[in-house]
């Protein structure tokens, strides 16, 4: 029986690898994957709420929105470490300590 | 007049569009920035004259034909209220023709056009908006906005020393709002238990009239009046703006670094926003703390005449010593201000639309000469002559020169001398010893003048002189109103004076029963 | 005659209206404009001439008047105020005579100047300041308050300003323009100063509700400034006299202004302006009377003209010669209204106004017919001149008849009027020790004048020339009708016989002639009491001063005294003449004895009292005292040690020193910080502070993983507390 | 069963290819790893109902996303040989150590606590209903977007644009001063 629980189980490992990659890896690039990781568990989330407690299509429409949104910041997100790059020829996350500064 | 006008709307956001439309120009098309600015500013100016035509002079107050009023923040009362007396309406037709001036001395600004123009009007809409409030918050935020287009007018434009001007300005001021600032929210919290009132409220119109005289303050253990505490606090706000002498020190570095339409705009409007604020605020809604402080504003007045004039006689750059001139005259409405009689704030309000044009018509003959020679000494740091028989070199230049130099220094049939006259009968009629000593001021401000011009332009032509050419039909076009504007209101001062008699009058009302 | 806007109002609107179009016709057409600015004197000249001979010939009353409002602006409101400056037209005997005085005299200068002005570059410039000037002089004289008074006043003084500057190529024209201009004004200023007096006290600055006042007693018991109010007021008053009249102390300017084109200095510098501020005494005598300064006005007028007369017996410019001569006869005229010579005092401004025009136009043919070759220019020296009366007949004819009249020979007009003053002076003297003093200056100052004049006429058309080179090239003068008619027409007016009906003077009594004197039977002192129950017509009314009926005149020297005193009188007069006389003849002996016969030698004179004449060459060290010792020494150190205070001391460290005392507090914050820190960690407490060191710095890591990872932590404690 | 078997299999894609994300010792393995789990995901919304989303989820993600990012990882990697830069620092960047790991686990698990109370509520609260039946979406979809959404909608096409032109002006090589 398919029910709430199950994708919100699914929706939580998705989020927890999320942010365990998030906080394991070095290479930016991994940790953009991690992002990438937890926006699709907080979409599928919406999709799921749409189709078992509220019939209506807003989830869907907030879930279209967070694709959106992602796709925005992968490409500015990756812009800025291919600048990174060009900049430190390096994309090891503890090089970017401009703000410790 | 029964109806309703929103021509008040439409000269406060006139500008407004004016920079939507700059900025939605494209950066190298500066011909086509320059001609929208120039016409944005010619509709507001025909805006405040339609206007000045359909004002009713005999109306005491603010005039409700041109009201406007919707909720702006309802869970604090605040509102955005627009209105327009007989002192508030000399000063916006003041701005908006000032305003057209500056747009065309601004021809030659090549530094990035688009964003200084933008700037400039924005500030025209500020400085209108100041002018209008009848909301003290509202008033507040116009006030303090306006110092954002001015930091970086000053800061981007100005000569060598911008910065520090710039910041200098920014501080002083903002240090003034802020006292401002605790009168207006103490004022908002008081405002309800005051039973004429009954709740909090920021409308002016509501907290004028004397309506604090009883409240009193404690603090360390000391009972304060509320009333003269909060005076003293907005008087030091204004006074920076005014600026009223222990206040006065940014003003010589603002005008001399700013770009000429902005020390036109600065002397011109924005230290009347200073004497404005007490017509309009200080007075009204602390009449008998006024009254009570009447004294020390006059003599404050007074050191600013003579100290200001003074200060003028040893400059050696001719917009500091322009801009001191400006300190002094200023002088000249805080006496009349101090005086409390008909005369002398008729006299005020008179004196701040005629400094208006001709100091204003200084500081663009002065850019005018510091476009053709890039300096601006009298006489140079290593004792040489700066300028040197102008009079010769540029004829046309020189007849405006004097008219602007004896409309300054109130010589009868020029604009100055009846706004000066009225405030000395005005003042004398309470400070005997005052206004002798204010006289000598007049005094010494004919005396730096003339010797400025001596210094200038008799005598042969320098060889540095050679080389300036006359006036150029766009100078003569912008000179023009205001000298005329000189010469008609000297000559017939009553289109200024019939508006604001009754307004005015209404306040010395105001006052005397408190006196 | 009923007076009308339109009979009145062209006499200012002509020059004025010629100002007017004159400023846009400068550059293009220079002549029309000239033109139209002698035009425009002209209609005012004819219709002053109207008024005056209505006043002078009509049958008026000595107390007639014509009197004219209207509301300039006003600051009424509705039960605030009712306050209202009005301006208005005042006409009596004595402003008729000065209208016509004035319209003349500048008539005739206009014409003038068509002819010296010719030559030069700023020809049509010269006339739109002479007809802005005219305009500022006859308003002045219509005006019937004490502000309208000061507005033309301040507006002739800016015209002297610019046409004393007229030559702006010259540093020094700057200077006299600026000096004239200053020195008048502090004059101004107490002028201001006594309007706003009485315009507190009385509420209002007319003449007439002034006169009411000052009998109704308004300023009784008042007091300004520890002084009584009247007395202020009359000083404040006054010291515009002084400074716009060029009296002792303020005397410095006019020498100076002489800087100016010489048609100029005869209108402004001789014949009107500076006879304004006597003018302006006389309007305001009452007042001068009941503050009690007419012994104060009497010293004042003394000690100009003795001072003046002495100074200028070293000068060797012709023109300053005229200047100091100028304010010498102004000096007589204060002291005629400090001694109660009221009608003298008036006389005399207008006699002299004639005859020291006449003098300056003479002076100034001379200068134009001068011209020196080597260095292009006019002289004015007097020691390079000589001989000249074969040349220039006709300035010389001029030129003697106002010394003349000057000098007090009889027959002359300048006799008429000076001899009154000093008449009355000694009256004065016979009757209070106090006057003295300005009486004997007075006559001092008058053997003087005698023989400066005749010095000058010597030295200028007698004898041999002195400068062969110069006198060859001097044009015998040409006969051009525009210099010559003014010349001739003032040279007639230097006569007597138009002032009195007396060749002899008014006081010299001839038995069986009438008495005659329509000056003396016209100008009168103000009666204050007549006008308590006065009243102003609205300026669009017609006239009904005509009601008034014709009225003998009361007028008679013996009027109210007693039969002793009117004998005591007469004596004192008839003597106070012919002292006068013997003072005139023995001035122009001595000249001629020194400059024509050359029998006794100046030289002498000069090295005997060598320190004196260094002093009158430095002109008693006043320009000195004033340039050096107040400006230079006094005032602008002192502007520039307040300028340098107010940027280098006050703004530096009074309001920039605000960031330096903030700077402070952060580092006493920062080395409490410290102390405090570094004494817990003493005391053993450093535990404590290295793990909050070592929380801080983990904080401030810089790794975008702990703070996401910090970020994450408080997230998930405030969701826990949430949920 | 169909419906089960799709979403078994779509789910066991999901969690399989996110832990490998997560434990991929190479960049580009962990990508492609991505690749499976937004497959997956897109699967689920399948399940959901949500055929728009499934199909958005593939053509944006796993045809943009993940593309630019093989791009972004190829570009970063270097052509040349060294495997040091000019800092000292390796070029290829660590995918993480045990510290990291431990650090991560440990973290994971306390958001994973936190997370299963929320979800364990959740799952009380939420009533049980009928499913509706499957049906298209796009229309509906398409239809909010022009009414109820709009604002949102056009505010997401400003953005992506932004994105866009941000992207291509931060990431353009610029030209060397010297």
């Amino acid at each position: 029986m398919i029910t709430l629980s199950s994708y919100l189980a699914i929706s939580f490992a998705l989020f927890v690898c999320g942010i365990a990659v998030m906080i394991a890896r070095k290479n930016i690039i991994a940790i953009l994957l991690g992002i990438e990781l937890i926006l699709n568990s907080a979409a599928l989330n919406f999709a799921a709420y749409t189709r078992f407690v509220n019939h209506n299509l807003d989830g869907h429409i907030m879930s279209l929105f967070i694709i959106v949104i992602a796709a925005a910041e992968a490409a500015v997100g990756l812009a800025i470490v291919i600048r990174f790059f060009q900049i430190r020829e390096s994309i090891h996350i503890d090089d970017a300590t401009q703000l410790l500064q | 007049m029964n109806g309703h006008s929103n021509l008040l709307n439409w000269i406060l956001w006139m500008p407004m569009i004016g920079v939507l439309v700059v900025l939605l120009l494209p950066r190298n098309k500066e011909g086509v920035i320059r001609y929208t600015a120039l016409i944005n500013s010619i509709i507001t100016f025909a805006l405040s004259i339609v206007l000045y035509m359909k004002f009713d002079p005999t109306t005491p107050g603010m005039q409700e034909y041109f009201k406007v009023l919707h909720p702006w923040i309802s869970q604090f009362n605040i509102n955005y209220s627009l209105g327009v007396d007989g002192i508030s309406l000399p000063m916006i037709v003041l701005t908006s023709l000032l305003c057209v001036l500056c747009v065309l001395c601004s021809w030659t600004i090549s530094k990035s056009v688009k964003a200084y123009f933008a700037l400039f009007l924005f500030l025209q809409s500020t400085v209108f908006g100041v002018f209008m409030s009848l909301d003290f918050f509202l008033f507040y935020v116009y006030w303090e906005v306006m110092l954002i287009p001015m930091f970086f007018l000053i800061g981007i434009w100005g000569g060598e020393n911008r910065e520090y001007a710039a910041v200098k300005f920014f501080l002083y001021t903002f240090f003034g709002s802020v006292l401002m600032l605790v009168g207006m929210v103490a004022l908002y919290f008081v405002s309800a238990d005051n039973p004429s009132i009954g709740q909090n409220t920021f409308d002016i119109l509501a907290l004028s009239g004397g309506k604090f005289t009883d409240l009193s303050l404690r603090i360390f253990g000391v009972d304060i009046s509320f009333a003269k505490f909060f005076f003293v606090m907005m008087f030091i706000g204004f006074a920076i703006k005014v600026p009223v002498f222990p206040f006065h020190t940014w003003l010589p570095h603002a005008h001399v670094q700013a770009p000429t339409a902005i020390s036109v705009i600065l002397a011109g409007v924005l230290l009347k926003m200073g004497t404005y604020g007490f017509l309009r605020i200080a007075f009204p809604i602390f009449p008998q703390a006024s009254v009570y402080f009447a004294d020390a504003i006059a003599w404050l007045g007074l050191i600013n005449v003579v100290y200001g004039a003074l200060c003028a006689m040893a400059q050696t750059d001719v917009k500091k010593l322009i801009a001191y001139s400006s300190v002094s005259h200023m002088g000249f409405v805080m006496l009349g201000l101090a005086a409390m009689t008909v005369q002398g704030m008729n006299g005020a309000v008179l004196q701040m639309f005629n400094h208006g044009t001709s100091t204003a018509m200084m500081f663009l003959l002065v850019g005018i000469l510091y476009e053709r020679s890039h300096h601006r000494w009298i006489v140079r740091p290593d004792g040489t002559k700066g300028y040197g028989g102008l009079y010769t070199q540029l004829p046309k230049y020189s007849i405006v020169f004097i008219i602007a130099m004896f409309a300054s220094m109130g010589l009868p049939g020029l604009s100055g001398f009846i706004s000066e006259a009225l405030i000395f009968l005005g003042i004398y009629q309470k400070y005997t010893t005052i206004t002798v000593i204010a006289l000598l001021g007049l005094l010494i401000g004919a005396a730096y003048l003339l010797w400025m011009f001596k210094r200038m332009f008799f005598g042969e032509v320098l060889d540095d002189c050679k080389s300036y050419t006359d006036m150029n039909a766009r100078e003569i076009f912008y000179m023009s109103p205001l000298i005329i504007a000189v010469i008609v209101f000297g000559i017939y001062p009553s289109p200024i004076l019939d508006v604001m008699k009754v307004s005015v009058g209404n306040l010395v009302s105001l006052l005397a029963k408190f006196n | 005659m009923e007076y009308t806007l339109g009979s009145i109002l062209p006499i200012v609107l002509g020059p004025f209206l010629a100002f007017a179009v004159n400023v846009f016709l400068v550059k293009r057409w220079t002549k029309l404009g000239v033109f139209l600015s002698c035009f425009g004197m002209f209609v005012s000249l004819f219709y002053s001439f109207r008024i005056f001979k209505d006043f002078v010939f009509g049958k008026y009353s000595t107390d007639y008047y014509v009197h004219k409002v209207f509301t300039w602006f006003d600051l009424k409101a509705a039960g605030i105020s009712d306050f209202a400056v009005d301006m208005g037209i005042y006409l009596d005997n004595m402003s008729a005579v000065m209208l016509f005085m004035v319209a003349g005299c500048a008539f005739l200068i206009h014409i003038f100047s068509t002819y010296y002005m010719a030559e030069d570059k700023r020809f049509g410039r010269f006339f739109v300041y002479l007809s802005l000037f005219t305009t500022g002089m006859l308003g002045l004289v219509l005006s019937d308050n004490l502000l309208s008074v000061f507005i033309f006043w301040e507006l002739m003084g800016f015209c002297s300003y610019s046409l004393i500057g007229f030559y702006y190529e010259k540093e020094g024209a700057g200077n006299a323009s600026m000096k004239a201009f200053m020195t008048t004004r502090i004059g101004d200023v107490f002028f201001l100063v006594g309007i706003l007096a009485i315009w507190t006290t009385v509420g209002s600055v007319r003449f007439t509700d002034i006169y009411a006042a000052i009998s109704s007693g308004a300023f009784d018991g008042l007091t300004a400034v520890g002084i009584p109010l009247a007395t202020f007021a009359a000083f404040s008053i006054f010291m515009g006299t002084i400074g716009k009249s060029a009296q002792f102390p303020l005397q410095v300017w006019l020498p100076d202004a002489m800087w100016g084109p010489t048609p100029c200095s005869a209108l402004i510098h001789a014949a009107t302006m500076v006879a304004a501020g006597v003018y302006l005494s006389l309007r305001m005598y009452p007042l001068m009377e009941l503050g009690g300064i007419t012994t104060f006005i009497a010293y004042i007028g003394a000690i100009t003209a003795f001072g003046a007369a002495t100074i200028a017996l070293v000068q060797t410019d012709i023109k300053a010669v005229l200047a100091y001569s100028t304010i010498s006869q102004l000096g007589y005229m204060v002291l005629g209204i400090g001694v109660g010579a009221y009608n003298a005092a008036f006389m005399h401004l207008i006699t002299h106004a004639v005859f020291k025009a006449c003098l300056f136009l003479s002076a100034g043919s001379v200068i134009h017919s001068l011209h020196d070759h080597h260095t292009h220019a006019h002289v004015q020296e007097m020691p390079r001149m000589g001989g000249l009366r074969k040349k220039m007949p006709l300035t010389f004819l001029a030129m003697l008849c106002c010394t003349f009249a000057i000098a007090g020979f009889p027959l002359f007009s300048g006799f008429v009027s000076k001899d009154r003053i000093l008449g009355d002076a000694l009256v004065m003297a016979s009757h209070s020790k106090a006057y003295w003093i300005p009486a004997f200056l007075g006559f001092t100052a008058a053997l003087l004048t005698a023989f400066y004049m005749f010095r000058m006429m010597f030295l200028t058309f007698f004898g041999e020339p002195r400068d062969k080179d110069l006198y060859d090239h001097t044009h015998v003068e040409k006969l051009s009708w525009n210099r010559n008619v003014p010349l001739l027409i003032l040279t007639v007016f230097t006569l007597g016989a138009w002032y009195s009906g007396n060749f002899f003077g008014a006081w010299v009594k001839v038995p069986g002639v009438e008495h005659k004197e329509w000056f003396a039977t016209l100008i009168e002192k103000p009666h204050v009491e007549k006008f308590k129950a006065y009243k102003s017509l609205p300026f669009g009314s017609v006239d009904t001063g005509a009601d008034r009926v014709f009225e003998e005149s009361h007028y008679d020297p013996d009027h109210g005294m007693s039969k002793e005193e009117a004998h005591h009188v007469h004596l004192i007069h008839n003597i106070g003449a012919w002292a006068s006389i013997v003072i005139a003849l023995s001035g122009w002996f001595i000249a001629f004895m020194m400059y024509s016969k050359r029998s006794w030698n100046p030289g002498r004179w000069v090295n005997t009292f060598s320190g004196w004449y260094r002093a009158l060459q430095n002109k008693y060290y006043f320009d000195d005292l004033y340039v050096k010792g107040v400006l230079q020494r006094g005032l602008l150190p002192f502007n520039n040690l307040l300028a340098r205070f107010d940027m280098g001391v006050y703004d530096k460290y009074a309001i920039d020193g605000w960031e330096a005392v903030n700077r402070f507090f952060y580092r006493i914050a920062r080395w409490v910080d410290n102390v405090i820190v570094d004494s817990i960690g003493v005391d053993g407490t450093g535990a404590s502070v290295r793990f909050f060191n070592v929380i801080l710095r983990t904080f401030q890591n810089g790794k975008i993983q702990f703070y996401f990872i910090v970020f994450l932590f408080v997230m998930v404690g405030y969701i826990w507390k949430l949920v | 069963m169909f419906d089960n078997f799709l979403f078994l299999s779509s789910a066991a894609l999901t969690v399989c290819g996110a832990l490998a994300v997560v434990l991929a010792p190479n960049l580009m393995h962990a990508c492609t790893y991505l690749l499976t789990t937004l497959i997956g995901v897109s699967g689920l919304y399948v399940t959901l109902s949500a055929d728009f989303l499934a199909a958005t989820q593939l053509v944006v993600y796993v045809g943009g996303v993940v593309i630019l990012m093989l791009f972004a990882i190829m570009l970063t990697g270097g052509n040349d040989n060294k495997s040091v830069n000019k800092f000292g620092i390796e070029k290829v960047a660590p995918m993480g150590n045990a510290k990291t790991f431990t650090l991560a686990g440990f973290s994971a698990l306390i958001m994973a606590l936190v997370i299963l109370k929320i979800i364990a509520n959740v799952n009380k609260a939420t009533p049980k209903t009928e499913l509706p039946p499957y049906e298209t979406t796009v229309e509906k979809i398409g239809e909010l977007l022009i009414t109820d959404h709009v604002l949102a909608f056009e505010i997401s096409s400003v953005l992506l644009l932004g994105a866009l032109i941000g992207a291509a002006l931060i990431a353009r090589p610029r030209r060397r001063e010297e």
